[in-house]
Parts: structure tokens; C-alpha cells; sequence
């Protein structure tokens, strides 16, 4: 089949953990000759609908991005353009034929994380770094809460909230200041807050991305989220000249490939090892479902 | 409430306030050098950023950490020579120029970081400045951890603050400063080239500046990423101002800004929402025009600042 | 030996050759970072004209960016006019937009389309003349200088604005998102062309850029407040309230920054979010700067760095350039035309 | 004469830009003397001194002082040299102190140590030895004038300078101070300094100098002992023709137009009584500080007094504000004519009509009416003959004399029918001074009543009609001018008037 094109517009600059998965899957399905990408990044919030739309009228046939910041804009923009398919990370729904979105549930993983991280914290205060109370960021907060408390009823959690979803140095402090307050397991939602606890020589839990190589000796476990089912199932429909209007979040379930956990055995307490990986097994096999809480934890 | 006061007794607290005060310090000790001989720079977010980018592209690249904060001194040389060159002999309006200079320094670190790193999944990373222990005072307890077990550059910069103190008050050299800023004319009656002085009290204070956007990547963190100064800059010259442009007052106005932002970091585990967060944020600078709302009566600002001199004319 | 000397007179030719030469020579230098991108320099130039004129789209992209910019080159332009130096307008565009959003939203004003606009529209504006009216008082009362404080109130006011949109004026139906409720649709302003961004904020700012040039070359207030900003003292003497003038410019100015907020609010985005302006507020101040202070010329700068802006962004994307090299474009042109200026008021003496 | 030659300038030229403010300047100083240059405004005089300095470059010519040519452009080769000089604007630094102002400069710059204690004691010793007392440790910009002037020159003192010049010292000083500063400087010359002086003022050149040295328009016109000289010829040689001060012709007063009666502003006056009639001058003599500014600022509209009343043509002022006090027929003349009289950049018409603006032959319904307004500008350049530019260009421009003629044309264009002019010929020339009396003079021919208020002891007795002292906020009772002279004067403003009546 011919390559799609397809564009990627990235409100951050693509270091940023998030945007990294997608531009990541973007470019290996890329390479794997599926699709032909562009991108832009850093794009602020005035300019993204103009570059929706130039992507949009220079051809391109799936448009790949984040409408967290202007939803009503980029809903408008997918209406101008039908011929165009989006697909967007969003909080809101889809919309029309071809406005698809998606969520960013790698819940399931972080639910398995707090199960490893449950024994491991000697004071029982665990702590959680994110960047903006919205769904995204505390589903995956409440959901690691939820796999510390089914281990551990007692345990006591703090968070911290940065305000702004890229400035590590910030969150760093937020997790130092979470470590003063006793906290000695530290869940990072965002990047940074392993930093401080490779500084207090204590141990971490990282999302979205695998960050034990960046700091082996402090992040065991990895709630990993994976772009590509999503990317795939949405170029497929493209292809197939299906409507792209609904919401992909369901390819981020683990059953799908969209997220699971990675761990270093050598550092999580042994006996912890197969409740999880049963519990892993069950929602894979849907007979457990991670519960899916947007609340904002306090 | 007891937990709201429980915090200052934590040492965690306070040495985070001398980490988060560092680049502060450096930035407002080189705003305060530039003002001091009578040149408002506004190019100090940029430069930041700059010294913050160039610092960590030295060490990236193989280069020692000093290299690092050698290199960043040296760049923000080069764009203070801009900002002086613009604002000093040419006499033009030095808010405007320093915002200038903030952009194109900003911009350009991004441009050169995103055409010299190549585009990957997360930032790379250096091994930044380790925490030195004094040995002896750091194994005092509560103020060994809280005062005695920062890096190097935290060191430095406190020991730069006291060091401008004295050489502004007992030097020629600071003294020259001083009279710049207060009137050239009477600088230059005295012999003291006041164009040559602000030029080289503005390439020092950017030199400054870029460190203390260098102490960022080098030591606060371990990667650069746009936007990482984060108004920064803009603190620093609020500081100046509420330390009525004394060195000794700036250390003391960036620890308690510094202050302020740990607290509110570790209050918030404590009152959760009741109180919004970006209270806290904007006392600081609610509290530097309060400040300048005295000294203001006191005339303590330097009384040439933001007047051009023009050699041969009047 | 060579020096430089002060024109009395600065001759046409160096009035106009100047703001050319200083956007040859940025450029030029822009192109060596771009030939350092790999990018073919020349060709990245037709790129970028291509980005800001060559379609409907990019027509009308740059045109709406242009609208805000205008009004906040007006602003700072008056108030610089009159030695107000009002490096504020950011913070006042932010709380003019809060002003219109939380006026707009449903539980604000009630009123029909035809007046609502323009009732939002004045509540923007003094939303952003009372952000200015304080820094003002701070100087007529203590002598504080407004440089420091129209600089920091910036801050104040994004901080306040994410209070408030974390708070009060939250959007309920935003997921979480911190952004204001939005405005209803008889708030939002009529396109100027369909399928497109951009509304009739352009004419609301091109006719008061027309309004601002006639009060200042014209009118008592517009001389009273010049000679006010070139020599307070002998203002006074002759009679002229200084106090009253400040007043009025920082009501002009501070108005036109808020007014910029919520025409940007009620012409293209519908709410308010903390990242509402991509430093509107600062690039007034280099429009400003540019157009040399003059009402007319903020339209043609403001129109200048929009293009500049719209069209690098293109022009980066199309050919794999840092989007990044858009505000180095214009930092250099900002810098060039200062120095440009400059020496066409001096002239080369053996 | 044998003494030796100390400096030398030789065949100086200045251009600034079409103007050439010195013009093959060449001139001598010997060691111990005390030389005078004197010049209208505008003859290069400052500027000459700052070639000098090394403040400006010439464009030709060279300066040499005791044998060895000085670097251009190099104030600190200057002072090297022993050149030492005291600005027409003073070059202090007034957040400093005394001592920091006088040894900024003095040490290497990247040298440790001020060096203060030392300091200290040198310039006590040279305080002491020259009568310069000043505390070195206060504030310089709590000092007064006097003081200022002797800090400045101290200042050039401490470096060792033995040739001192100093530019229109005694401009801002009283009489009394003045007299003081050249028995000092009389003292200096004999113990071996020689000094430039420059001064509008022709009896302190005549009482002081021992050579006087004239440029016009930028070239030396004359050179002459001042035993071999007279007044008269001094002001004929700086203007380039007679001049003679126009003489006050006696006649008879009208009504009183403007009266003040318990004035008091906020324990700056106390109690002020005076009245000035119409076709009348009366003179108000006194000591800076004590009270004129603000009695200037009562009469000009600018600030209300706290008590008493102030009447015009016997009635209170409707509109007590700078436009009800133009509306009413006051015309102003404020004592710093660039600080309050004019603003420098913009055009010399715009400055003409700034204060009546607001009336409807300039405006109309908020609208500036330009012609209206460049035609008065014109009217007013005529009439009054002021030179250096026309109605578009910008009144920097123009010197100060030339100021000071459109500020006054601007006001006589009008006929007024009371003057406030307050120190109107400060630091103007010869000539300027002549044609500035002679406006004030037919002003009051014509019926116009003047307050003048003036430290200007000789202007007060040639154009006033009756005099009154200020001390400390209050005002003596009036003398007729016929029965004043200067010591009569003086001890009125020593605030002696019951002994001196
Ligand atoms: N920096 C300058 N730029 C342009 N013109 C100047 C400058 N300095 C002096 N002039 C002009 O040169 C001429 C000589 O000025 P200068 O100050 O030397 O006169 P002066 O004799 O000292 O007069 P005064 O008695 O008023 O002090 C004047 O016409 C003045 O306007
Ligand atoms: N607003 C004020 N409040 C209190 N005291 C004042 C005020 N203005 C002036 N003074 C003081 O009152 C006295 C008279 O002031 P004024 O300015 O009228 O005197 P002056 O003779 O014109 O002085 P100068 O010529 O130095 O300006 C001075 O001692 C001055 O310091
Ligand atoms: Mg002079
Ligand atoms: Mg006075």
C-alpha cells in the first residue's frame, strides 16, 4: 500500500515524556515504511490550529497531536477539513467523522507498579509528583494508590502538583520536599522526580517511558504506555476509508499492548513478584478491571 | 497548624532554600553589577538561558563542569557586549535593547540546542556537580545537612555576594562603579572613562547571569530543555530593586524568595487546597514593589540608571 | 580619526533606507543559522513569504495574528509617547481576557449579541487600565518607578489568572483542564471570512491605530501629553495636569493591552488558558520600537512581525528548520532596526 | 609678567556639525595668575574649556601644559597634567559623600583598599589651608550650593592641580559667597596655582582678574589687563557693539494690580504683604532659600497658599491654576527656563502656545490648530527677535539667551498686566541681559505691572521701583529704589531691615 502521510504537532518540545512516546511510535512506524512523518513541536497554544490546518492543506491524511489545550479550536479545525483524519490526545470526546481522540490509560501498569512498591517503603508514605490535576494525571495516580492499598490498606500518600506539565527541576524539588515529609517511595508522574530520589538515595516508580536506564539504581518499575496500537488501528482505518471520529483510548489497555509494566527484579522484594504478575494476567484476560478514577487525589 | 511551622525545622528545608536561591544569587548579583553603574539589562532572561544551554552543551560535548560554567560566563560576556554596546555608546533605550536581548538569547539557545541535539525520546543527560560536604561542618547536626552539603556553585555564589559587598564599598574599582551609576559626568570629571566602566560592569553582571542560568543544568538538574529559566530572570531584578542594589541584601532577598518557594512546595502536603498555591507564588513579587515603595523615598536608587551618556554632548 | 556625530536634521533618505537596511542585514544573519540547519537559505526565504502570503490560509493566519499585536504595539507606543514606560501590557492582556471571559460566560452579562461585544470589549480594556492605573499611582504618589512594577505585576497577573482559572471561573466541563469557562457564542466576534480564524478584530484595531494617530498629532491631549513625557516640570508650569494626563495615556495604554486580551478571547480561542499569549505583551513593546513609536507604523510592524512569525513557522515545518529560528527572525530585526535608528541620527565625521 | 607659561592652547577649532564654537582659539596662562574669560553666550567659552579637559576633542589644535603636549579626549591625562576643573554644571555625585566624590578616580582601579584614612587627613589639610571646611563625611547631596562648589574644588585641589579653572562659579552664589570664593581663589594664585575663571558677571572680572581674555563666536577678540579696561569696554567687546543697559525712566503707577496680604505657604512664608501696581516693578531681593521659589510658585498659579490671600485687580483669583493665571493676563517667566520654561524637544511654536493652548484661537473642540499656532510663533520671533531657528525646530536648539526672549515674547505678545519674572537673566550675557531689561522695561512702559524677583543685586536696582527683602519666609517692608544701594541691601537680606531703614 502506498505510505500515509501523516503529521505530528507537538505542543511540547518532543523530549517531553509523553510527546516522546508518540513521536517515538511515529517514527518507528516510519521505518517500518508504514507511514511518511512530519512534525512540528513546541507549538503553543495560538499557533496549533494554524498548524492543523497547514498540515491539513499540505496533504497530509492523518494529523496526530494533543487538543488538551484547544479543544473547541481543534474540533472547529476537523469540521474545515473532513477529508482530513485527526487524532488527538484529549479530555473530551470525539467528534464528526473525523476528529478521533484518545487517552493516555496506562493505569493498569501503574496499578501493578504500586503492588511491587506496597512492601518496599519502610515508612509507608508514598509519594506522587504530577504535572496538572486533569483525568490523565490522576487516573494514573489513584490507579498506583489503588495497587499500593491492595497490599498495603494502611499506607499514607502525599501529592504534589508542579502546575505545568515540563519543568523537571520543579519537580524535583516537589519530590524533595515529599521525601521531608517522610515519603520514601515516589511515584513520577512526571520527569524530574527521580532526581530527587536518586538524591535521597531512595527508590522510584516511572511513567510513560522506561526510566531505569536514566537512573538505575532508584526507578524499579515502569508503568510503560505504548502509542503504536493506537497509531496503527487509526492509520488502519484511514487506509480503509473508515471513520476516524470516535475514541481510540481503548488500544491503550494492556490486552491491546498499550501499556504494561517493566521492572528490574534485582530490586523489588522478591515475594511481590507473582500477585503481580497474576494480577497482570487478570486484566489481561479482563476478569480484573484496574478502576479508572479521574478524581483528583488529595 | 503545628505541621505548617514543624517544616521550618526540617534541614531538608533549608538547604533547599540555598539550591533554589543559587542561580537567584548569581542573577541578581550580575543584574545588580549592571545597575549599579547605571544600565538596567532586561537581557537577563535570555542570557540565563543561554549560560543554562551553552553551560550543559560544554559539558554534553566532553567538557569538564568548570568548563561548563566558564563557557556560559564567557557567552553571557558576549551578549552583555551586545547589550552594552547597544545601550552604552549608542545610548539607546536600554528596556527595550534588554528585551531584545532576551529574545534573540532565548531563541537562539533553543535554535542551537535543537540543531545540535538530535531529537530523542528524553533529555539526554550529563553528570551534574556533586553536593560537597564540608568536612567538620557538615557533620554538625540539622545545620550540617541544611547548610554545609551543597555543591560547589552554591559556595561560590555566596561567597561572590559578600566579595561584591566589599569590593563595592572598599575599592576603586567599586567605588568607580558607584559614581558611574550616580553621574557620569562626574566620573568623567574625575578621570574615570564612564563609557569604558558600564561597558565592563555590563559584560561582568551578564557574565553572572549566564552562570547562574548555568548552575540549572549543571547542578539544579542534568539536561536543558526550553523554557527552563522560567522568569527567573525577571526575579533577579525584581531582587535587586528589594535589596535597594546592595550585594549583601540581594544574597538575602534571593534566600528568602527561595524561602518561599520551598515552603509553599512543602505546605501544600499540609493545607492541600485551602490556600491556592499561586498565593504564595506572587508574594514575592508583590513583596519587591512594597519594597521599592520605600526605597523609592529614600533615594537609593542609582540616580543615573537608564541615562544614557553621550561623551560631547549635553 | 573617524566620529560619529549627531544630525540636527536626519535626512528622509536615512529616515526610510534605515528600517530597510536593518531587516536586510537580519536577514542575512538569520540566514546563517538557517544555512547552519542545512537548509537552503534562499529557498527558505520564498518558504517563508509563502508561509505568511501564498494561500487563504496563510493570509488570513497572519492578518489574525496580526490583530493583537497591533493593539498591543498601540499600547506601548502611547504610553512610551509620553515617557509611561509600560512593560506591563502582558499582564494587562491577560486580565482583559479574564475580564471578557468571565463577563461573556453564561453567568456574566445578559445582553443581545449587538451590545454584549462591545460591552465585553470595554470590560476587557478596563480590566487592563486599572492593571496599569496602579504601577501609575505608585509614581505619582512615591516616586516609584514603573518599569520594575509593570514588569513584575506581569507575573502577578499570570499567577492571579491561574487562580482564577484553577478557581472561580474554572471550566466544570473541561476535564480537569485549567481554563476559564467560555465565552457564550453571541460573544464570539463575526469571521471576516469563513473557514478561517480571522474576525473582525482586525478592523477594531486598525481603526483605533487610525483614532490614536489623529488624538496624538492632532489634538490638545495628544500634544499636552508629549510635552508632559519629554519635560514633566515645564509641563506643569505651562499649566497642563500631569496627573490627569498620565491617567488618561495609562487608561489608553493599559485599555488597549486589555482590550488586545479580549478581542483574543472573543475572536479566536473562546476562553481563557494560562498560555492565552505567546508574549503579545513583549512583542507590543518591539512593534512598538519598530514603528518608532508611531500609531500608523505599529500597523505595518505589527503586520512585519506577524509575518515574520507566521511565515518562519511555515517556513520551519516545510523544511525541517527549528521552528525556533521565527523569534530568532525577529529578535534580529528588533535589534537591527534599534541600532539602525539609531545611526540615521548620527553621521560619519573624518 | 616674567612669570612662566604654564599652559598654552594653540590654534583650537571646534565644529559641531555647521557650527564652529571655537575658531583658531589660541591662548596663555601664566603660573599665578588669575586670567578671565569672558564671552556672550554661545561664544565657546565651556566648550573651550572641555577641549581643555579632554571632555570633547578638538578638531585641530593642540593644548599644552607645562611643556607637554596633552593627549586628546583624556580627562584623566588632564588631571595628570595638574589641570583641575570646576564644571559650569557640577559634576557631583550627590547618594556619595564628600570624600567619596573627591577620591573616586584617584587610585589604580583594580587595586585593593580605598585608602580613606588617608584621605581624610589630606583633605582636612587642604580644607584647612585654602578655607574650604566642608564634613567629609556628609552627604553631597545634602549640602547647599556653597558648599557643592567648594567640594568641586577640593576636588581638583586633592589631585594636585596647579592650573584650576573653573566655568561661571559664581553663577549660583550669593554676593556675599561669591566675594568669599575670590578672596580664596586670590589666595591660591599667590601661593603659586594659576586659574581660568569664566563669569558674565563684569565687576567680579574687573575686581578679581588680572588678565581678561574675550572670544565672540568662537575666536579670541581681544585680550586686556584688567587695571587697563573698563566695564563698558568689556561688554562692547563680547557683544561686537555698544551695549549699554537700558535706563528705568520714573512715572507715575497706576492701580495695584496684584496684592497679597498674611501669605503663608506652609511655614515656607509667613505672613507675606506686598502689593505691585500697575505700570510699577517691584524688585524682591534675597538669599536662595528663603522663600522666593515658592512666593515665584504662589504668583505663577503653581501651588495655593495655606493662608492669606493673594488678589488681582482686587479681587481673588477665579481660578487659582497656572491657566487661570495666564487667562486672567499673568505673564510667567519661571527662574530655571529649560527646566520649566520650555521642553527641548519640542518645536519652538509648540512651545509658544503650550501654555495658551486650550484657548479657542489655538483649539477647537480638542483640535490643536497649527497655523493659528506657527503664526503667533512667527509674530513672537519677529517682535522679539529671537534667533537660531524657526517655528518647526526644535527650541534645544536655541541658547539660553534665546530661550529667555521667547519665554518673554510669549508673554509680552500678550500685553499682560502683571509680569512674574523671576531670575530672568541668569547666566545670560552682556547683550542678552541688555535686551532682556529692555523688554521687561517697556512691558512696564506700557502699563504692565512686573514682580521681579531676583538675586541680582545691580538687576534690582536698575529695573525695580521699589524693593522688598525676603529672610526666612517673611518679607521686609518696601524701600524706594532711590534709597537703596548695595550694603543697604545686603543687610536687608542679612534680615536687618529695622536697623537698616
Ligand atoms: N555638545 C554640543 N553639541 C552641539 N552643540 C554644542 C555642544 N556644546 C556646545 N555647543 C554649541 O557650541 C556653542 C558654544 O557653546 P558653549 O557652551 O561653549 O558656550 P559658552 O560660551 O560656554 O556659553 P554660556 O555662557 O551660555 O555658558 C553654542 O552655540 C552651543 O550651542
Ligand atoms: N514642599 C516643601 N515642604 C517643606 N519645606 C519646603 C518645601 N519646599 C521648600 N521647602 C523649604 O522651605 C524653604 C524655602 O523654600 P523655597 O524653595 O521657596 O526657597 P528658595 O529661596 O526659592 O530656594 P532655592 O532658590 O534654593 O530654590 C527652604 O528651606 C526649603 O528647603
Ligand atoms: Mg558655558
Ligand atoms: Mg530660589
Amino acid at each position: 500500500a502506498e505510505k500515509l502521510k501523516v503529521a505530528g504537532i507537538h505542543a511540547s518540545p518532543v523530549e517531553n515524556a509523553w510527546n516522546s512516546r508518540l513521536h517515538e511510535a511515529l517514527l518507528a512506524a516510519a521505518k517500518d515504511g508504514v507511514i511518511e512523518y512530519t512534525f512540528s513541536e513546541g507549538v503553543s497554544g495560538t499557533d496549533y490550529p494554524r498548524a492543523m490546518r497547514e498540515y491539513a492543506e499540505a496533504g497530509n491524511k492523518l494529523i496526530v497531536g494533543e487538543s488538551y489545550a484547544v479543544e473547541t479550536e481543534a474540533r472547529q479545525v476537523a469540521a474545515d477539513y473532513p477529508d482530513t483524519a485527526f487524532l488527538m490526545g484529549s479530555s473530551g470526546g470525539p467528534a464528526g467523522d473525523n476528529f478521533g481522540t484518545f487517552g493516555t490509560w496506562n493505569h493498569e501498569a501503574a496499578y501493578l507498579a504500586g503492588m511491587l512498591a506496597a512492601p518496599m517503603s519502610k515508612t509507608g508514605t508514598f509519594g506522587a509528583v504530577g504535572a496538572i490535576p486533569i483525568p490523565e494525571v490522576n487516573i494514573l495516580i489513584n490507579a498506583f494508590r489503588a495497587g499500593v492499598k491492595e497490599a498495603r490498606p494502611d499506607a499514607k500518600f502525599l501529592v504534589g502538583f508542579i502546575g505545568t506539565f515540563f519543568d523537571p527541576p520543579k519537580a524535583r524539588e516537589s519530590g524533595l520536599a515529599q521525601i521531608d515529609a517522610g515519603a520514601d517511595i515516589l511515584f513520577g508522574e512526571r520527569i524530574g522526580t527521580a532526581d530527587a530520589a536518586k538524591e535521597k538515595g531512595i527508590k522510584s516508580v516511572g511513567s510513560l517511558l522506561d526510566y531505569t536506564p536514566r537512573y538505575p539504581e532508584t526507578v524499579f518499575a515502569n508503568a510503560m504506555w505504548y502509542f503504536r496500537p493506537i497509531l496503527d488501528a487509526a492509520v488502519k482505518d484511514v487506509q480503509a476509508g473508515q471513520k476516524t471520529g470516535k475514541d481510540y483510548s481503548p488500544y491503550s489497555f494492556m490486552k491491546e499492548g498499550g501499556n504494561d509494566i517493566v521492572f528490574s527484579e534485582t530490586m523489588v522484594i522478591k515475594d511481590s513478584i507473582p500477585a503481580m504478575e497474576e494480577k497482570r494476567k487478570a486484566i489481561k484476560d479482563g476478569s480484573f478491571k484496574v478502576p479508572v478514577d479521574p478524581s483528583e487525589p488529595t | 497548624m503545628m505541621e505548617a511551622l514543624d517544616i521550618f525545622a526540617s534541614a531538608g528545608l533549608w538547604a533547599a532554600v540555598l539550591r533554589i536561591a543559587t542561580p537567584l544569587i548569581f542573577g541578581t548579583l550580575g543584574a545588580l553589577i549592571c545597575e549599579r553603574s547605571g544600565v538596567l539589562n532586561l537581557g537577563i532572561e535570555g542570557i540565563m538561558t543561554f549560560g543554562a544551554m551553552i553551560g550543559w552543551m560544554t559539558v554534553y560535548h566532553g567538557g569538564d563542569l568548570w568548563a561548563g560554567i566558564a563557557v556560559a560566563a564567557l557567552s553571557g560576556a558576549m551578549f552583555g557586549l551586545l547589550h552594552a554596546a547597544m545601550t552604552v555608546p549608542l545610548g539607546l533605550s536600554q528596556h527595550v535593547t534588554g528585551l531584545g536581548i532576551t529574545l534573540f538569547a532565548s531563541s537562539l539557545s533553543y535554535y542551537i540546542f535543537r540543531l545540535s541535539i538530535p531529537v530523542s525520546g528524553s533529555p539526554p543527560t550529563i553528570v551534574p556537580f556533586q553536593p560537597i560536604a564540608i568536612p567538620g561542618l557538615s557533620d554538625i547536626p540539622f545545620l550540617g545537612e541544611a547548610l554545609f552539603s551543597q555543591t560547589a556553585p552554591t559556595y561560590l555564589a555566596v561567597l561572590l555576594a559578600l566579595a561584591a559587598a566589599v569590593a563595592l564599598a572598599r575599592t576603586p574599582l567599586g567605588l568607580a562603579v558607584r559614581i558611574v551609576g550616580e553621574n557620569p559626568h562626574a566620573a568623567e570629571a574625575q578621570g574615570i572613562d564612564p563609557i569604558r566602566l558600564r561597558i565592563g560592569a555590563v559584560v561582568a553582571g551578564s557574565a553572572l547571569m549566564a552562570v547562574g542560568g548555568a548552575f540549572l543544568t549543571l547542578s539544579a538538574f542534568n539536561s536543558f530543555f526550553p523554557t527552563m529559566v522560567q522568569g527567573r530572570g525577571w526575579v533577579c531584578i525584581a531582587l535587586v530593586v528589594f535589596a535597594s542594589w546592595r550585594p549583601g541584601l540581594a544574597l538575602l532577598g534571593a534566600l528568602l524568595f527561595a524561602l518561599f518557594d520551598a515552603y509553599q512546595l512543602r505546605l501544600s502536603h499540609v493545607v492541600g487546597k485551602a490556600i491556592p498555591y499561586q498565593l504564595f507564588l506572587m508574594i514575592p513579587y508583590l513583596m519587591s514593589i512594597l519594597a521599592l515603595l520605600v526605597m523609592a523615598r529614600r533615594a537609593r536608587v542609582p540616580q543615573a540608571l537608564m541615562q544614557p551618556f553621550r561623551r560631547g554632548e549635553r | 580619526m573617524i566620529r560619529l556625530e549627531r544630525r540636527a536634521h536626519v535626512p528622509l533618505a536615512a529616515r526610510i533606507g534605515a528600517p530597510i537596511a536593518a531587516v536586510v542585514v537580519a536577514l542575512a544573519l538569520a540566514g546563517i543559522l538557517i544555512a547552519l540547519a542545512g537548509a537552503p537559505v534562499l529557498e527558505a526565504y520564498r518558504r517563508m513569504l509563502i508561509g505568511a502570503f501564498g494561500s487563504r490560509l496563510s493570509i488570513t493566519e497572519t492578518l489574525t495574528r496580526t490583530v493583537p499585536l497591533i493593539l498591543t504595539g498601540l499600547a506601548a507606543a502611547v504610553a512610551f509617547r509620553a515617557r509611561l514606560w509600560n512593560i506591563g501590557a502582558e499582564g494587562q492582556f491577560l486580565v482583559g481576557a479574564l475580564a471578557a471571559a468571565a463577563l461573556g460566560s453564561q453567568h456574566g452579562l445578559h445582553l443581545p449579541a449587538p451590545l454584549l461585544i462591545p460591552a465585553l470589549m470595554v470590560g476587557g480594556a478596563v480590566a487592563g487600565a486599572l492593571m496599569l492605573l496602579g504601577p501609575l499611582a505608585l509614581r505619582l504618589r512615591f516616586g516609584v518607578d514603573e518599569v520594575v512594577t509593570t514588569l513584575l505585576l506581569n507575573f502577578v497577573a499570570l499567577l492571579f489568572v491561574s487562580m482564577m482559572i484553577e478557581g472561580v471561573l474554572k471550566d466544570p466541563l473541561a476535564f480537569g483542564w485549567p481554563q476559564s469557562v467560555p465565552v457564550v457564542g453571541d460573544a464570539l466576534l463575526p469571521k471576516l471570512l469563513p473557514r478561517s480564524r480571522l474576525h473582525i478584530g482586525l478592523l477594531v484595531a486598525v481603526g483605533l491605530a487610525l483614532l490614536v494617530a489623529l488624538v496624538q498629532a492632532r489634538t490638545v491631549f495628544g500634544m499636552e501629553s508629549r510635552a508632559a513625557g519629554l519635560n514633566p516640570a515645564a509641563a506643569r508650569f505651562a499649566g497642563i495636569g500631569l496627573t490627569r494626563i498620565l491617567v488618561l495615556v495609562a487608561c489608553l495604554s493599559g485599555g488597549l493591552a486589555g482590550l488586545a486580551g479580549a478581542i483574543e478571547v472573543m475572536g479566536v480561542k473562546g476562553y481563557v488558558t494560562t498560555d492565552l499569549s505567546p508574549g503579545f505583551g513583549y512583542t507590543g513593546i518591539v512593534v512598538a520600537m519598530l514603528a518608532a513609536l508611531d500609531p500608523i507604523g505599529v500597523v505595518f510592524a505589527a503586520l512585519f512581525v506577524a509575518t515574520m512569525f507566521v511565515g518562519a513557522d511555515s517556513m520551519s515545518r516545510a523544511l525541517g528548520v527549528p521552528s525556533f529560528i521565527a523569534d530568532v527572525i525577529v529578535a534580529l530585526s528588533l535589534l537591527a532596526m534599534l541600532v539602525a535608528l539609531s545611526l540615521a541620527n548620527y553621521r560619519i565625521r573624518r | 609678567m616674567s612669570a612662566p607659561v604654564v599652559l598654552s592652547l594653540e590654534g583650537i577649532t571646534k565644529r559641531f556639525g555647521s557650527l564652529t564654537a571655537n575658531d583658531d582659539v589660541t591662548l596663555e596662562l601664566r603660573q599665578g595668575e588669575l586670567l578671565a574669560l569672558l564671552g556672550e553666550n554661545g561664544a565657546g567659552k565651556t566648550t573651550l574649556m572641555n577641549i581643555l579637559f579632554g571632555h570633547y576633542t578638538a578638531d585641530s589644535g593642540r593644548a599644552v601644559a607645562f611643556g607637554r603636549e596633552l593627549p586628546p579626549g583624556k580627562p584623566r591625562a588632564a588631571i595628570a597634567a595638574g589641570i583641575g576643573m570646576v564644571h559650569q554644571h557640577f559634576a557631583l555625585a550627590a547618594n556619595l559623600s564628600v570624600l567619596e566624590n573627591v577620591i573616586a578616580g584617584t587610585r589604580r582601579l583594580f587595586s585593593l583598599g580605598l585608602g580613606a584614612g588617608g584621605a581624610r587627613k589630606r583633605l582636612a589639610a587642604l580644607a584647612e589651608r585654602f578655607g574650604l571646611a566642608v564634613d567629609p563625611d556628609a552627604r553631597v547631596g545634602d549640602l547647599s550650593v556653597g558648599e557643592r562648589q567648594r567640594v568641586e574644588i577640593l576636588k581638583a585641589l586633592y589631585r594636585d592641580a596647579r592650573i584650576l579653572i573653573l566655568d561661571e562659579p559664581t553663577a549660583v552664589l550669593t554676593h556675599q559667597e561669591a566675594e568669599q570664593l575670590y578672596a580664596t581663589l586670590r589666595g591660591m594664585a599667590q601661593l603659586g596655582l594659576s586659574i581660568i575663571f569664566i563669569s558674565h558677571k563684569l565687576h567680579e572680572v574687573m575686581a578679581a582678574a588680572d588678565r581678561v581674555v574675550v572670544l565672540r563666536g568662537g575666536r579670541v577678540v581681544a585680550e586686556r589687563a584688567a587695571s587697563a579696561t573698563s566695564r563698558e569696554e568689556l561688554a562692547e567687546l563680547m557683544v561686537g557693539r555698544r551695549v549699554a543697559r537700558p535706563r528705568r525712566e520714573s512715572q507715575q503707577p497706576g492701580e495695584v494690580v496684584l496684592e497679597a496680604r498674611g501669605l503663608d505657604a506652609g511655614g515656607r512664608l509667613k505672613g507675606l504683604d506686598f502689593a505691585v501696581r500697575a505700570g510699577e516693578t517691584l524688585g524682591i531681593i534675597g538669599v536662595s532659600g528663603n522663600g522666593q521659589a515658592t512666593l515665584v510658585r504662589l504668583a505663577c498659579g503653581l501651588e495655593r497658599p495655606s493662608a492669606g490671600h493673594l488678589t488681582l485687580y482686587g479681587r481673588p483669583v477665579e481660578d487659582p491654576s497656572p491657566r487661570g493665571f495666564v487667562a486672567a493676563g499673568v505673564g510667567r517667566v519661571p527662574e530655571d527656563r529649560n527646566g520649566d520654561g520650555v521642553v527641548g524637544e519640542m518645536a519652538l511654536w509648540e512651545n509658544a502656545v503650550l501654555e495658551r493652548l486650550r484657548e479657542p484661537r489655538f483649539s477647537r473642540a480638542g483640535f490643536v490648530d497649527r497655523a493659528a499656532g506657527r503664526l503667533f510663533a512667527r509674530s513672537v520671533v519677529e517682535r522679539f527677535d529671537v534667533r537660531g531657528g524657526g517655528p518647526d525646530s526644535p527650541i534645544r536648539l536655541l541658547s539660553g539667551g534665546n530661550v529667555q526672549k521667547l519665554i518673554l515674547g510669549r508673554n509680552l505678545a500678550e500685553a499682560p498686566k502683571l509680569l512674574v519674572a523671576a531670575q530672568p537673566t541668569r547666566g545670560l550675557d552682556e547683550g542678552a541681559v541688555a535686551s532682556v531689561h529692555g523688554e521687561i522695561l517697556a512691558a512696564r512702559g506700557a502699563g504692565t505691572a512686573v514682580l521681579l524677583i531676583s538675586e541680582d543685586l545691580d538687576e534690582v536696582l536698575a529695573l525695580a521701583d521699589r524693593v522688598q527683602a525676603i529672610v526666612k519666609g517673611r518679607l521686609s517692608p518696601p524701600i524706594p529704589v532711590a534709597a537703596a544701594d548695595p550694603r543697604r541691601l545686603g543687610l536687608m537680606m542679612a534680615g536687618i531691615w529695622e536697623e537698616a531703614a
